[in-house]
């Protein structure tokens, strides 16, 4: 049922991350030609920075090249800011900074989230410790091998600190980021098969792992690699002389205060709303929820619908969400704007 | 250590410090335990530097070591507190400067106490009309007396005779800085630099030519914890948290250590002579301990006035192993000679804890 | 030394770089599947001796790799070998084996009173 | 008959002799080595034991049903029965009736022990007479029938699946020394026989063969080699005896009189337990009979290697094999000799050192006892652990009770002490007598004079160990079943079909197979399962077990669910909690406790 393309059936998707690229993949199965207004210098969003992606430790890249070549011949503006959007006709007219304009009739914002900012959690140290390290470092580690935090073979203690600013009203986000337990545990495993000889410690609040196959890394981490989990948030964090990490916390299933140091201490950073949502939800006339993250229509029967006629969500801008989560919440938004625009 | 780091979370915890005209709120136990602290503030501020500093003899106590014993309820010490900004209104000042870091803390905390719950205000106004007929002003800015060290540790600087460095190797002295807990762990951003990484005394001690030690245990409390001390029974567990400290800070061989707070140094440095007594062990170099000193004594060494006049011989831990490293000259005969040269006596020395 | 009437109170924290992990390591040898307790506490709340003395298995297992030696002889000895615990247990743990084993590492020798740092 | 070579004496002889001497020398230190290793009571009810006529006769006959006729082999299995009983029985028969020959005809020649053995080549036929006919065709027909059972030992040895057993015991060496040389024997009997059957006459079987061979081989050259080669057989197989299999063969003999004593296992390794494991004859019919067997990997750890672990002292396999075993006592109710599995691995179990020993001092009974006094009722209901996480048991087993009009109450309705039973299991019995003497309290503090049991765990224990005279213990099965007969429970009979697991503590422990599954008849159809009674299978939940992980009793609950459904009842009913907790995991079918079908099935009182 493959539409024939005209200039005004464009859509526009906004954020080229993988909820953005996925949309536009079903958009030209269907028939249309979308462009799509990147913020940044390059396409990706936060998967392009991830190493390996679970459960099944697949490579991030593959999933990305598989969406960057479906959406290949695609017009991709990157270094777009929108300035300011105007209902034109039965579309929307979008302002770019440098003056481009684009008619679009149906308008996907897949504008991802931000990565909580470390350097928050002061008590943590990252940034100034100087073996604090963040999820996304350490995954940029992953794929470069180069991070002056990990040096040579003598890793012999590692700590991961979950929920760091999620879950955290003082941090300013009250939510949990979802994905954060399950990637500690992967970075855990990957970690220890690098370092077999390292003991390694998740402090956790809860343990939130509901997803395929996500009970079952758990498992494996316990049995299989020996980590330890530790239920208790990490209170404060010190450097040594030795520049290593002392860290604090509460055994809370012990009831007693511990203390470790450690070699490295992996920041689980959480999901955020993306910061440049504000200015966006202005431009577009957007709801935006008391969590900073886009407002649905609904938020079971239309998450991908706004409260604006032809404008629709993917992915983690209405909340934090999978990798598989914002796949489907991409396709889906795809048939919405496939059945908006067929119906006009 | 990333020093880069810090000074990015300095940079979110500045406070605009009033540069003049302030109402000094002195201490109550300060000018028993350290009787050249709250002097040379004033010396220095206002002598020295010609500020307007303002005090009064009617101030009282702030309420905070009633309030933190739980003696009293907030209630009450609000009403404390209030009367000393009528005081300060009385006087025609708008800012007050705490020479306590609990009063300090008792203060914002009141005023942020009001600004959350405005009915407690008007509370606390009609009471303290009706206890003693007065009315008062907010404060308009609240510091600490460190903040306006902090503030002037450039002029300070300027004037120096000695610098925070050994006079021999010129080698940085070490400094571990203890902040009171009632500065900025309430309020992070009441305090220079916030509550992780201060940096009201780490910056004194820069600006004078001294080196920061970040041990593992800097946040951690002197073990005062009113209650405990004031229990003899909890002693010990006050005494334990001193001793987690020193253990801490041991491997970093610090010179000095500077504080913000009127029970802190007082039980870093008493406290030192009794876990000698206890577990026969010393911290600072050959069986001496570690100078602990208030940041107003630190300036005064710093602009050359002679330790005895900064009160050091109060002091349980011996300076003058710090006072040598800095190159200052003393007459150590002169040390436990009064006002008038009269003969104050010298203490009975410790078994373990080398103080001469 | 001088009497004050006081003296330094002990570390009530775990200190997990001096924790004397030997007999956990030892448990492990005999029964591996300590390892993925998940302290969920079924154990604990079907356990017959509980009522009786505060046994709880998932302490037990805690308590070995925080280095609570002294506690955890005194849960073990209050066990009944009932077995429900086991019977219980979501990760399918041989909990009765596991009290079993505990007994009779501390009869190799390896059983050192140890409390955090002293 | 006279006598052929003077002296009665030749070189070949030795051989026999020396492994005769050897073996009964052997066999005697070993039995009064284990005499003395009894306890000082155990010595004593041994040596009345004999001499009490009763037990005697007993002993007689129970040593010659079991060791030469091999009875319970017989009902097993009627070929593997043949096979035992013709090689024990034949040969025990030629044994007796050489001697017999010895006495009727040189009676003088009785003190040489090997006469009898070799009686053919001492002596040469005379005269034929009738009695010297009758004892030469007796003699061949028990040297045949012996053949004919070594014959089928050999086609067992390779083809042992024809005899119906899946899996049998690997010999080791010696085993196999002894084995060979037992084969030899008879054939070179035969052959010596044969060879001499010229001289000294021969039957129906030496005689024609020995014409036969004279049509080839015409001198006597060969005829002492035979007799050689028969005699170091008879040798090689006395001296390897006491350290292969074979030896049950005379400590069978002992342990026999002694078990009928009431001799128990009390020491793992000393008197009783070490006759037990000597006389295990490493048929291995304990392996497919074990539970276990259903996974491949614990096919080493049924009893016939206990008993050979045992006798080689391999400590570290010895206490794998003691731990992991479930304790269903299934192997003893197949085994030929009747080898304690379950109380031998518990002794080995009691055995171990452990600096840990739990301490229930600190528990205090007096709230248990008052909460009982408060109320005093003539028949207590204790449910045990296990049936505080089967509480449709505990509800049945009330709503039964409260129909009948019993005056009952609940000694644990918050949770009880255990038992002891899995304490006893493990090997703790101290421990498990420390609670014991805590229950007796209790129970005794009630003033009841029944004491009603759900959980077959504790009803074992209760009623093997507690000191509980003057107060009946009975099951739940049993009890009911005692008022559905009385009328006092009305239950109706409906369409449903059944199959009845025995659970091994109730069944195999206490004898109780009857009482349930007359109560289901009452309610449905009853299926029997493929294995059932004395041989059901164990559901593998058993608390006997210290080292099977869950995830490797899985294998064990299916194959027990498979035997269970083999006549497709609609509904399998047990009389245990741990059963029915076990089996309601994986079963295809509803699982019920008897308990729970009796309440479905109680007639409502038509007002």
């Amino acid at each position: 049922m493959a539409k024939k393309k005209t200039a005004d059936t464009q859509v526009a998707i906004v954020g080229a991350g993988i909820a953005g690229l996925e949309a536009a993949r079903q958009l030209v199965r269907l028939g249309y030609d979308p462009v799509i207004l990147e913020k940044s210098d390059r396409i990706g969003g936060h998967v392009a920075d991830w190493h390996c992606l679970f459960p099944d430790m697949t490579p991030a890249s593959r999933l990305l090249d598989d969406l960057t070549d479906a959406t290949h011949d695609l017009r991709v503006i990157c270094r777009a800011n929108i300035v300011s959007a105007g209902r034109l006709g039965d579309g929307y007219n979008l302002l770019l900074q440098d003056g481009t304009s684009i008619h679009v009739r149906a308008i996907l914002v897949a504008t991802g989230f931000s990565l909580f900012e470390a350097e928050k959690k002061e008590e943590y140290g990252y940034g100034v410790y100087d073996k604090v390290m963040t999820n996304a470092d350490l995954e940029h580690w992953f794929n470069t091998g180069i991070d002056a935090r990990i040096t040579g073979q003598d890793v012999r203690r590692i700590g991961f600190v979950h929920c760091v600013g999620s879950r955290d009203v003082k941090a300013g986000n009250a939510q949990c980021s979802k994905v954060c337990c399950i990637t500690a545990i992967k970075q855990a495993i990957e970690m220890k098969e690098k370092f077999p000889e390292a003991e390694i410690w998740c402090f956790y609040m809860d343990l939130r792992l509901f997803g395929k196959k996500y009970e079952d890394f758990y498992i494996g981490a316990q049995r299989d690699y020996g980590i330890h989990f530790i239920r208790g948030r990490v209170s404060e964090v010190s450097e040594n002389i030795d520049g290593k990490v002392i860290v604090k916390a509460e055994d809370t299933l012990c009831g007693k205060p511990v203390k470790v140091t450690l070699d490295l201490l992996v920041l689980m950073a959480g999901m955020v709303c993306n910061r440049d949502n504000h200015p966006l939800a202005q431009a577009l006339g957007l709801g935006i929820d008391e969590d900073g993250y886009f407002r649905s229509k609904d938020n079971i029967a239309s998450i991908t619908a706004s409260d604006r006629k032809g404008i629709f969500y993917a992915g983690a801008a209405t909340g934090p969400k999978t990798v598989p989560e914002t796949l489907a919440e991409a396709r889906s938004a795809a048939l919405d704007i496939h059945a908006y625009l067929s119906a006009q | 250590m990333i020093y880069q780091g810090k000074q990015k979370i300095w940079s979110d915890y500045q406070k605009e410090i009033p540069s003049d005209h302030w109402f000094y709120v002195r201490s109550c136990i300060r000018q028993s335990f350290f009787p050249g602290s709250e002097k040379w503030f004033l010396g220095i501020c206002r002598d020295m530097l010609g500020h307007d500093i303002h005090e009064t003899e009617h101030h009282t106590t702030c309420g905070g070591i009633a309030y933190h014993c739980d003696v009293i309820p907030q209630e009450t010490a609000m009403t404390i507190v209030a009367r000393q900004f009528s005081l300060m209104t009385e006087a025609g000042y708008k800012n007050l400067v705490a020479s306590c870091i609990t009063s300090f803390g008792n203060y914002i905390e009141t005023l942020e106490t009001w600004r959350e719950f405005p009915e407690l205000e008007a509370k606390v106004r009609e009471n303290l009309w009706k206890a003693c007929k007065r009315e008062f002003e907010r404060p308009e800015y609240v510091a600490h007396a460190s903040d306006l060290i902090y503030k002037y540790r450039g002029e300070i600087a300027e004037r120096a005779k000695y610098r925070l460095v050994n006079h021999e190797t010129g080698e940085p002295l070490r400094v571990v800085e203890h902040i009171g807990c009632h500065y900025s762990k309430m309020f992070p951003h009441k305090g220079v630099g916030g509550a992780e990484y201060p940096c009201v005394l780490s910056g004194m001690a820069e600006a004078w030519g001294g080196q920061i030690i970040d041990y593992p245990e800097r946040r951690h409390c002197c073990g005062f914890g009113f209650r405990q001390y004031l229990v003899k029974a909890n002693r010990g567990y006050s005494m334990s948290n001193t001793h987690k400290k020193f253990e801490s800070m041991e491997p970093y061989h610090p010179d000095v250590i500077i504080t913000n707070c009127p029970g802190c140094p007082y039980f870093l440095d008493r406290w030192q002579y009794v876990i000698s007594e206890q577990t026969g062990k010393t911290y600072g170099q050959n069986g001496f301990g570690i100078p602990v000193l208030t940041y107003e004594e630190l300036a005064g060494l710093v602009l050359g006035i002679d330790p005895w006049d900064l009160g050091l011989q109060i002091h349980q831990v011996a300076v003058e192993p710090l006072l040598d490293k800095m190159g200052i000259e003393y007459d150590p005969k002169a040390k436990y000679l009064g006002l008038n040269e009269k003969d104050i006596m010298k203490p009975g020395l410790p078994t373990v804890l080398r103080c001469c | 030394m001088m009497d004050f009437g006081f003296s330094l109170a002990p570390s009530s924290a775990i200190n997990l770089d001096t924790v004397d992990l030997s007999r956990y390591r030892k448990l492990l040898e005999l029964e591996p599947d300590a390892r993925i307790c998940m302290g969920c506490g079924s154990c604990s709340a079907t356990c017959t001796a509980a009522p009786f003395s505060g046994m709880s298995v998932r302490k037990v297992i805690l308590g070995l790799q925080r280095g609570q030696d002294r506690e955890v002889d005194r849960m073990l000895s209050a066990c009944m070998l009932c077995g429900k615990c086991t019977m219980v247990c979501p990760r399918g743990i041989n909990t009765r084996h596991l009290i079993l084993s505990l007994c009779r590492i501390c009869a190799d020798g390896t059983h050192k009173e140890r409390e955090d740092g002293r | 008959m006279i006598e052929r070579i003077p002296g009665a004496f030749h070189p070949f002889v030795l051989p026999f002799v020396f492994g005769m001497v050897f073996v009964l020398g052997y066999c005697l230190i070993g039995m009064v080595r284990i005499f003395f290793e009894l306890p000082r009571e155990d010595r004593r009810r041994f040596l009345i034991s004999l001499v009490t006529p009763k037990t005697a006769w007993k002993n007689i006959r129970d040593i010659f049903l079991n060791c030469l006729i091999h009875v319970n082999l017989w009902k097993r299995n009627r070929v593997l029965g043949y096979m035992h009983s013709s090689i024990a029985f034949g040969w025990f028969m030629l044994i007796l009736l050489g001697h017999v020959e010895v006495m009727l005809f040189l009676p003088h020649r009785v003190r040489f022990f090997y006469y009898p053995i070799f009686f053919n080549f001492f002596v040469a036929e005379a005269d034929a007479t009738i009695q010297g006919q009758v004892l030469m065709f007796l003699m061949d027909f028990f040297l045949l029938m012996v053949l004919s059972g070594i014959i089928l030992a050999i086609i067992k040895r390779f083809r042992s699946r024809v005899f119906g057993m899946r899996r049998t015991t690997r010999p080791s060496f010696l085993d196999r020394v002894g084995l060979y040389s037992l084969w030899a024997i008879f054939p070179l009997r035969l052959l010596a026989e044969t060879f001499t059957a010229h001289i000294s006459g021969g039957s129906f079987l030496t005689e024609p063969a020995g014409q036969l061979f004279h049509r080839f081989i015409s001198n006597d050259m060969h005829v002492l080699p035979t007799w050689w080669a028969y005699s170091i057989a008879l040798g090689i197989f006395m001296v390897v005896l006491p350290f292969t299999r074979y030896m049950h063969i005379p400590a069978e003999m002992l342990l026999i009189p002694m078990r009928n004593a009431g001799i128990k296992v009390r020491h793992p390794r000393k008197g009783f337990a070490k006759l037990e494991y000597y006389s295990c004859p490493n048929c291995g019919v304990c392996i497919d009979a074990c539970p276990m067997s259903a996974r491949k990997e614990n096919l080493k750890d049924c009893t016939v290697y206990l008993n050979r672990q045992l006798r080689r002292g391999n400590e570290l396999r010895i206490e794998q094999i003691s731990d992991k075993c479930l304790l269903c006592g299934k192997c003893t109710a197949v085994c030929q000799v009747g080898v304690q599995g379950p109380e031998l691995r518990i002794a080995q179990r009691e055995r171990r050192a452990f600096a840990l020993a739990p301490d229930y001092g600190g528990i205090d009974v007096a709230p248990m006892k008052a909460a009982v006094a408060g109320k005093p009722a003539r028949v207590l209901y204790f449910a045990g652990c296990m049936t505080a996480l089967t509480p449709s048991i505990r509800k049945a087993t009330e709503t039964l009770l409260q129909a009948a009009g019993i005056d009952w109450q609940q000694m644990d309705p918050d949770g009880g002490l255990c038992c002891g039973r899995p304490l006893m299991m493990a090997g703790r019995k101290e421990q498990a007598e420390q609670l014991i003497r805590k229950n007796v309290e209790i129970i005794r503090a009630s003033g009841c004079d029944t004491l009603l049991v759900t959980c077959p765990i504790c009803y074992r224990v209760f009623k093997e160990s507690y000191p509980l005279e003057g107060i009946r213990v009975v099951h739940h099965s049993v009890f009911f079943e005692e008022l559905i007969r009385d009328g006092r429970l009305p239950v109706e009979y409906t369409s449903g079909s059944y199959v009845y697991h025995d659970p091994c503590e109730l069944g195999r422990g206490c004898g109780i197979y009857e009482e349930p599954r007359a109560a289901l008849r009452r309610m449905g159809v009853l299926h029997e399962a493929g294995k059932h009674h004395a041989e059901s299978i164990c559901c593998g939940g058993s608390l006997g077990s210290l080292t099977l992980g869950f995830e490797k009793r899985k294998d064990i609950t299916l194959n027990a669910l498979k035997n269970l459904t083999v006549n497709g009842p609609e509904t399998i009913v047990t009389a245990c909690p741990l059963c029915l907790n076990t089996f309601g995991r994986y079963a295809d079918r509803p699982v019920e406790d008897l308990a729970e079908v009796l309440v479905k099935h109680l007639k409502t009182p038509t007002i």
